[in-house]
């Protein structure tokens, strides 16, 4: 266990340096963030402000003016280290993250672990909210499908699961927006958080949204499993001890069926930290996803950065915890 | 403490049929099976596998999928138990009758501790409160034989060895006192050396609570010395019926003889081949009219393939289902008449190396 | 409970599946003669009035410019088509190779293509075409790559599994006792099996990639042309969806239809080669 | 629908100035717009021609030039739903307002910060900066300026300078007093900002721009004489904010998320892209009791028509908005009504002057010709804006109805074009003019757009379509680096406010203000003269003139005029009649430029 989890532990490091890295080394590429620094006056080039010293070129405007403009970029470019190579500025940017300095965003100088600590328990509470929803789903759907194989409900159900599967979770997001928050008005149409019944009611419709299609998941996954299990001798064993269905579907069959699903919850959590921007979009809620997007978009590298390197670190952590969950499911992975 | 006496009738089955149907077609798995067992004595139903033997017992505990077909009685302690099973009866399984299964690698939940697979059943039935229900499962399991039952009751079935596995199975299956234990292969995934000790655990089990046994097996010698009557299986239908020592010393259905020179035995010669039984297995989708035995007896004649054998007493307890029974005369001249033609009724080969039996 | 699994219907492909593969059929005839076909320009605006609903003329309604919505739906298949399978197939050439590869060999290629998958699925995913798209063009082959980097993870976990699992049966053992070359065996011998689970998940793939190129057409980072997803971002309007719904719901039908073919094809082969449902 | 980044990230950079022009062609129709000057005359003003017409009382204040350039008001502004009965402009006659409660206000964009000396403000700054921060002068509804946080301003040296002379005992919300030192400081701090300082350096010398005539008193020193001077305080420039807070935000930046000033709501809590809320500034120099609110909130809601909806649906209170989707959800509502105002910048084409193709003006005559007006106006606005023919309504007293946008003629754009592929065949492909339409995105909006020009254009001109992110946009743009591009300003009701993008000084360069590049030292002649004259018969002749002259440059493309509704659920009331100082109203619907501490909300 004790080197398992080491293991564990070098992996998270690992993929943590990797995924930093590579975010970093794209977002070079990603445009240029002095525009957030500086403003429109990024668009001047090297060359022209060399020509302006020189006293080739007019200053940037000509009436009033504002000489030392190039100067202003400079200055800019030193302080944030954009004048650095990719590795130089990964190097200052990691040492400063473990002293604890996420940095500050280039658009309004928050504080990049403020950002972090506002997005990340929303995203959070949306996903656990989704994951509730669709094992709420899945389980009993899952349970009753398998119950019955290649029956009636099973079929139906199957269908029905497939559909499921086959509604891309946009679509999906704005016809329950349309209907269930605009047109009925049962859900609020804008996230607020005035005490955890109001966030609750608003993230519902979100929640449901990301569940649907992962309740489908589970559900195929759970039945193929549960029908394998059910093929068990210890199955009949406990049929023979007269024990009712329900109890041996739920205390028996389920558990030792839960090994796929807990790997795809495990998966998809991860992906769902920063994959739910879409959804969070329609919804407009603050989580990790939609500042992500907004912050690729407005070119705020520190927090880029800084974000995936959240979604990376939660991704590897929740497939830490899934390896526990298996080790809870299955006594033999822990004495493994 | 029940009746000791073995006149008392317990279990009663009447003509059980049991159908599959599937896309192939319908599977007989169980043809018209009777049988009946008295309180506190000990059958034995011996078949390889296939001949519905564990059909018989998944019908007898209600066991069966949903889509088999099963007609016929069974009375059990005076009711009806196929009436019970429609009506969703519960704490009957399970409570007067248990039973055990082959593998007691895999007829434990992995996931769930021993001791709670026993007391579960103490809870779910006699709705014994935890603690209770953990002393009288650490009673069972010391019951059952198993050293430092405190401790395996913690334990999970992995952590335990085979043998160990199936005396928890059985202390399991012992837990709300059955009056009927049915035990499918219990000893088949067990080392020899086990064996014995399970088989005569149960046989002290039985004894000591009164309790009948219903041992199914595909070893004829397993079922030997354990049971008070034996009942032989074949393609779903009991073939010969009798005492053990009846039916060792004097086997009458070929397929009975057929599995006794299949047996290894102390008496046969060391380097002696032990004999296969040819032939295909039988056909159990939609089988036609005869002796299902047939294609594969080498006493075969035409008239087994006319029409099925009934079974029918021979002498005393003895009951058979034989046109041609062996070692009866009947059945030799049947023999060397296939002999004479190199091969059966049913198109069987007489292999020249075949000890005849004659 | 059924103890008895009825074996023989798992065998058969159904009709389901040959639904859908007819439906896949139809869809790629369509669109790859799409220009052959009478319909209208799929970007010439006002070919009738905006944001009408279905009728003779336009089989699909308008959309708020007055295009034919039909023609943009029949239009937007192509590039939706195209950049699931060019997705795919990128995803099956990289990630089965270095997979099968990983798989095979085991040892520290294993554990570095291992991690590189890992890595790899530890990106958000949108985050990483988001990235992708915003750095480079929008043009169709960079979206298509952009996803393409996004299927070679899961496609490569499965062939890596299951060259693991089939590297240690008999004919490849075999293959390996007699002396074979490792190339040999990789194409002789594992390929042909690693090829079936993966031709099932690329099925199921394929509507993933469809999905996200919806996705980013969301985030109004997909594709320049017209593509489903570009389709459905355009009538997703409020307003839109109030007015002329039809816009938006045609392009999400087709797009529902076709995963679900995709899907039940998948899965259809996936039970008719007996491969358990994986985990990607 | 929008997504939210993209009018988020220009706010930080761009001058106000550069600002009101990018959001305007960035989000084009689906973003708020930014103006520097707040004389807009959309509401309806009673004398149309006397010059001079100043009500204030005071007797210090100097006379406003700016006279109501309106001439029949009613058609600019409309109003459209239940509330509209109720007397709007005269909150005297209003019925007993109802105290307390929130108003829940939604803003297109996330402003990146509050601080007006270093943030460029944006419609969704100014709701809230208003609500934070006073202006020196406001604009009251007849569209002339009173002196607000000031007590008066007087020119000297016909119009050279102005001395501005705050009133007494107004303090900040940090307790700092307003006085002399706090204007200078916040003059100070916005003419270092290097983006701010776009907006307010051309008017300035390089030396003695100001000079402190007593503990209340400055004078501003300009650079040539301007007889409307205090217009430009009314605006962001004008909004003075505590000099202690903008000291330490310079050093700082985290803190411009938390504004110092003396106005009506003091800053409550504030999560970045999400909301903002202000509560009543119990010790508001007006006194507190003309504030009716408890608190307002402002939600970021990027896409305008899901704002309306949820306006429609009761999860807000009021939307200011000039999207059209947004614009006929709520005119179709019951719940909700809506003033309109159609007196505001204008759309058009803009086209690059020293960029070829387009330095010839055959190609921008063409193009001009090709352009498809009314596909614009049925498709992109769906009706709900008016076409326009310049850069003035013709409602203004500005216009002169001759001066027509020539559009919609193709025949007349054939010829051009051969000619100039004629004479320039490396600029052309099989006889159409190769050109690029720059616009920014992704944003559908502007998609459709470009589809809509493109489909006029395609005749004549092969379009390559180049879509940047909004920042890169405006940079291109600023820059001159673009060829054909949609944008949106003018309709200032003071043209004054207009020779910013026109005259020469900013049409050279790296970075130009007078996007189009195009320099007309006559025109600058009569430009000046228009500023420095009281006279409004010769400026309405100069305008007049300039508009004449705009249009035969061929460089904007008029489309149509923008529509600013401010929608609201009827239950909210007085949205028209905020006060200032000294018993004036002021201008309602101000391009989304809202003061709200007279609201209140009557469920009843």
């Amino acid at each position: 266990m004790a080197q398992f989890a080491l293991r564990r532990v070098l992996q998270l490091i690992l993929v943590f340096f990797v995924v930093t890295f590579v975010a970093f080394a794209s977002l070079k590429l990603v445009g240029d963030p002095l525009f957030n620094l500086v403003g429109v006056i990024s668009g001047i080039t090297e060359e022209q402000c060399e020509a302006v010293a020189r006293g080739e070129l007019e200053d940037t405007f000509t009436s009033g003016g504002n000489i030392g403009d190039c100067a202003l970029i400079q200055r800019a470019k030193a302080e944030n280290h954009l004048d650095k190579g990719v590795p130089q500025r990964y190097g200052i940017w990691v040492i400063n993250m473990f002293r604890g300095d996420f940095g500050t965003s280039f658009v309004n100088g928050d504080e990049i672990s403020d950002i972090i600590a506002d997005r990340l328990p929303v995203s959070v509470r949306l996903i656990v909210l989704a994951q509730l929803i669709a094992l709420g789903i899945a389980v009993p759907w899952g349970v009753a499908a398998a119950y019955r194989a290649n029956r009636g409900f099973d079929k139906v159900s199957t269908v029905g699961s497939f559909a499921l599967l086959s509604v891309p979770n946009f679509a999906l997001g704005v016809i329950l927006l349309y209907f269930f928050s605009l047109r009925w008005q049962i859900f609020p149409s804008r996230y607020e958080n005035h005490g955890w019944w109001s966030e609750f009611k608003a993230l519902i419709l979100p929640a449901a949204t990301l569940a649907l299609g992962l309740a489908a998941t589970y559900q195929r996954l759970l039945r193929t499993d549960l029908i394998t299990t059910l093929q068990e001798d210890f199955v009949h064993m406990a049929r023979a001890k007269g024990l009712s269905d329900r109890h041996i579907m739920y205390r028996h069959a389920l558990r030792p069926s839960l090994f796929s699903v807990v790997t795809v919850f495990g998966v998809n959590t991860g992906a769902l930290i920063g994959g739910a921007l879409v959804v969070e979009q329609i919804y407009s809620i603050p989580g990790v996803g939609t500042e992500l997007v907004e912050a690729v978009l407005r070119n705020d590298p520190p927090v880029v950065v800084a974000l995936i390197a959240v979604v990376a670190v939660g991704f590897v952590l929740v497939n830490f915890l899934v390896d526990l969950v298996y080790a809870y499911l299955d006594p033999r992975v822990r004495s493994a | 403490m029940p009746d000791n006496s073995h006149s008392v009738k317990q279990l009663s089955v009447q003509n059980l049929s049991v159908r599959f149907p599937t896309v192939r077609g319908t599977v007989c798995a169980v043809n018209g099976v009777s049988f009946e067992l008295s309180q506190g004595a000990s059958l034995g139903i011996v078949g390889e596998s296939g001949s519905g033997k564990s059909v018989t017992a998944r019908t007898l505990m209600n066991l069966l999928p949903r889509s088999a077909e099963v007609s016929g009685g069974v009375e059990f302690e005076g009711a009806d138990v196929r009436r019970l099973a429609r009506e969703r009866v519960k704490h009957f399984w399970g409570v007067k009758m248990a039973m055990i299964f082959q593998d007691p690698m895999t007829s434990l939940n992995p996931v769930k501790k021993c001791g709670t697979q026993i007391s579960e059943t103490l809870r779910y039935h006699l709705k014994r409160d935890r603690k209770t229900a953990r002393h009288e499962g650490i009673d069972l399991l010391n019951l059952v034989g198993i050293p430092e039952p405190k401790k395996r009751f913690d334990q999970y079935p992995h952590e335990l060895s085979g043998g160990l596995r199936q005396r928890v199975v059985i202390a399991m299956a012992l837990a709300c006192d059955p009056s009927l234990l049915i035990a499918d292969e219990p000893t088949t995934a067990v080392d020899v050396t086990v064996q014995k000790h399970l088989l005569d655990l149960l046989d002290r089990l039985r004894k000591e609570r009164g309790m009948s046994l219903i041992l199914i097996t595909h070893d004829l010698g397993v079922a030997r010395r354990r049971c008070d009557e034996i009942a032989v299986m074949y393609a779903g239908r009991i073939v010969e019926r009798g005492k053990p020592e009846d039916l060792f010393e004097d086997p009458r259905h070929p397929y009975t003889d057929a599995l006794l020179r299949s047996m290894p035995r102390l008496n046969t010669p060391i380097h002696s081949r032990l004999e296969a039984i040819g032939g295909p297995p039988p056909e159990l989708i939609n089988p036609t009219e005869q002796c299902s035995f047939a294609p594969r007896c080498t006493l075969a004649q035409a008239d087994c393939l006319q029409s099925v054998p009934q079974l029918s007493g021979v002498i005393g307890m003895r009951e058979i289902a034989c046109f041609y029974p062996a070692n009866t005369k009947r059945g030799r001249r049947a023999l060397a008449k296939n002999r004479a033609r190199g091969k059966t009724a049913a198109g069987l080969q007489m292999s020249a190396r075949r000890h005849t039996s004659g | 409970m059924n103890v008895v699994l009825d074996e023989a219907e798992a065998k058969k492909l159904g009709c389901i599946f040959w639904l859908a593969v007819g439906w896949l059929g139809v869809l790629v005839a369509t669109t790859s003669f799409a220009p052959l076909l009478p319909i209208e320009d799929p970007s010439a605006i006002a070919t009738g009035p905006a944001r009408s609903g279905p009728s003779l003329d336009n089989w699909f309604g308008t959309d708020a410019l007055g295009r034919d919505v039909f023609a943009r739906t029949v239009y937007g298949a192509r590039v939706s088509l195209v950049v699931g399978f060019v997705a795919i197939a990128f995803g099956m050439v990289v990630g089965g190779t270095l997979g099968i590869i990983a798989g095979y060999f085991k040892g520290s290629i294993d554990l570095i293509v291992n991690f590189a998958f890992f890595a790899l699925l530890s990106f958000p995913g949108l985050v990483l075409a988001l990235l992708i798209t915003s750095t480079f063009d929008r043009s169709l082959r960079t979206v298509s790559l952009t996803l393409a980097v996004l299927a070679v993870a899961p496609i490569g976990r499965l062939a890596r599994a299951t060259t693991l699992l089939y590297g240690e049966r008999e004919f490849v053992q075999a293959a390996r006792v007699l002396g074979a070359r490792h190339f040999r065996i990789i194409t002789r011998e594992l390929l042909p099996v690693v090829m079936i689970p993966m031709a099932a998940l690329a099925l199921l793939g394929m509507g993933v990639a469809i999905v996200a190129e919806g996705g980013l057409a969301f985030l109004q980072l997909s594709v320049e042309e017209i593509s489903w997803g570009v389709i459905i971002n355009d009538g997703r309007g409020i307003r839109d969806l109030q007015e002329n719904p039809h816009v938006a719901l045609m392009p999400i039908a087709a797009m529902f239809i076709t995963i679900l073919s995709l899907n039940f094809a998948g899965d259809r082969l996936r039970d008719y080669f007996d491969v358990r449902e994986t985990a990607f | 629908m929008k997504s939210p980044v993209y009018c988020r990230a220009v706010a930080p950079s761009a001058s106000v100035l550069l600002a009101l022009c990018l959001v305007a062609a960035a989000c084009g129709g689906d973003s708020g717009s930014n103006r520097v000057n707040n004389n807009d005359t959309e509401v309806a003003v009673e004398e149309s021609d006397t010059n001079n017409t100043t009500s204030n009382e005071a007797e210090t204040v100097a006379p406003t030039s700016s006279a109501p350039p309106l001439e029949g008001a009613e058609e600019g502004t409309v109003c459209i739903g239940a509330a509209c009965e109720e007397p709007s402009t005269d909150a005297e006659i209003a019925p007993e307002p109802v105290r307390g409660g929130t108003l829940r206000i939604a803003v297109e964009a996330e402003a990146d910060g509050l601080n007006p000396a270093t943030n460029n403000f944006a419609v969704s700054a100014y709701s809230i900066g208003y609500s934070i921060f006073d202006p020196l002068f406001g604009i009251d509804s007849e569209g002339n300026w009173f002196p607000f946080l000031a007590e008066s301003a007087i020119p000297v040296n016909d119009g050279i300078s102005w001395q501005v002379q705050v009133r007494e005992g107004i303090t900040f919300h940090d307790g700092t007093p307003l006085d002399a030192d706090a204007l200078i400081a916040n003059f100070e701090a916005m003419i270092g900002d290097p983006i701010v300082s776009l907006a307010l350096a051309p008017n300035f010398p390089q030396e003695n721009r100001y000079e402190k005539i007593d503990d209340r008193t400055v004078q501003y020193n300009l650079i040539r004489a301007n007889a409307h001077f205090p217009v430009n305080f009314t605006s962001q420039l004008g909004m003075i904010a505590s000099p202690a807070w903008l000291e330490a935000a310079a050093v700082d930046q985290n803190l411009n998320q938390h504004p110092v000033g003396t106005g009506p709501f003091v800053l409550d809590n504030r999560t970045q892209d999400v909301s903002t809320r202000v509560v009543k500034n119990p010790n508001y120099w007006r006194g507190s009791e003309d504030v009716y609110l408890d608190a307002i909130e402002f939600f970021i809601t990027t896409d305008p028509a899901l704002a309306a909806e949820q306006l429609v649906a009761g999860d807000l209170d009021l939307v200011v908005t000039s999207n059209a989707d947004a614009a006929l959800i709520i005119g179709g509502s019951d719940d909700a009504t809506a003033v309109q105002n159609v007196y505001s910048e204008e759309n058009f084409v803009m086209l690059n002057s020293q960029k070829a193709p387009m330095d010839d003006i055959r190609v921008r005559q063409a193009i001009t010709f090709a352009t498809d007006r009314e596909g614009y106006r049925d498709l992109i606005t769906q009706g709900t804006e008016p076409l326009a023919d310049s850069m003035y309504h013709p409602d203004l007293i500005w216009n002169n109805p001759d001066v027509v946008q020539e559009a919609n003629m193709p025949e007349r754009a054939a010829p051009l074009v051969d000619a100039y592929c004629a004479e320039f065949a490396q600029n052309c492909s099989d006889g159409k003019v190769k050109i690029e339409l720059q616009f920014s995105g992704p944003s559908t909006l502007q998609t459709r757009i470009m589809d809509v020009l493109s489909a006029g254009w395609e005749a004549y001109f092969e379009i390559e379509r180049q879509q940047l992110p909004q920042d890169q946009h405006i940079v291109e743009t600023a820059l001159g680096q673009f060829q054909v591009l949609t944008w949106r300003q003018f309709g200032e009701a003071d043209p004054d406010n207009e020779v910013i993008w026109l005259e020469c000084a900013t049409a050279t360069g790296l970075i130009a203000l007078n996007w189009v590049r195009l320099c007309d030292p006559e025109r600058d002649a009569l430009l000046f003269e228009a500023r420095a004259t009281d006279d409004l018969d010769r400026r309405v002749e100069i305008m007049q003139q300039v508009q004449a002259e705009v249009n035969a440059a061929y460089t904007y493309i008029f489309l149509t005029h923008s529509n600013w509704t401010v929608g609201f659920r009827n239950s909210v009331k007085n949205v028209c009649g905020q006060t200032g100082p000294v018993d004036k109203t002021l201008l309602c619907n101000t391009q989304g430029r809202g003061f709200y501490h007279n609201v209140w909300i009557d469920e009843g």
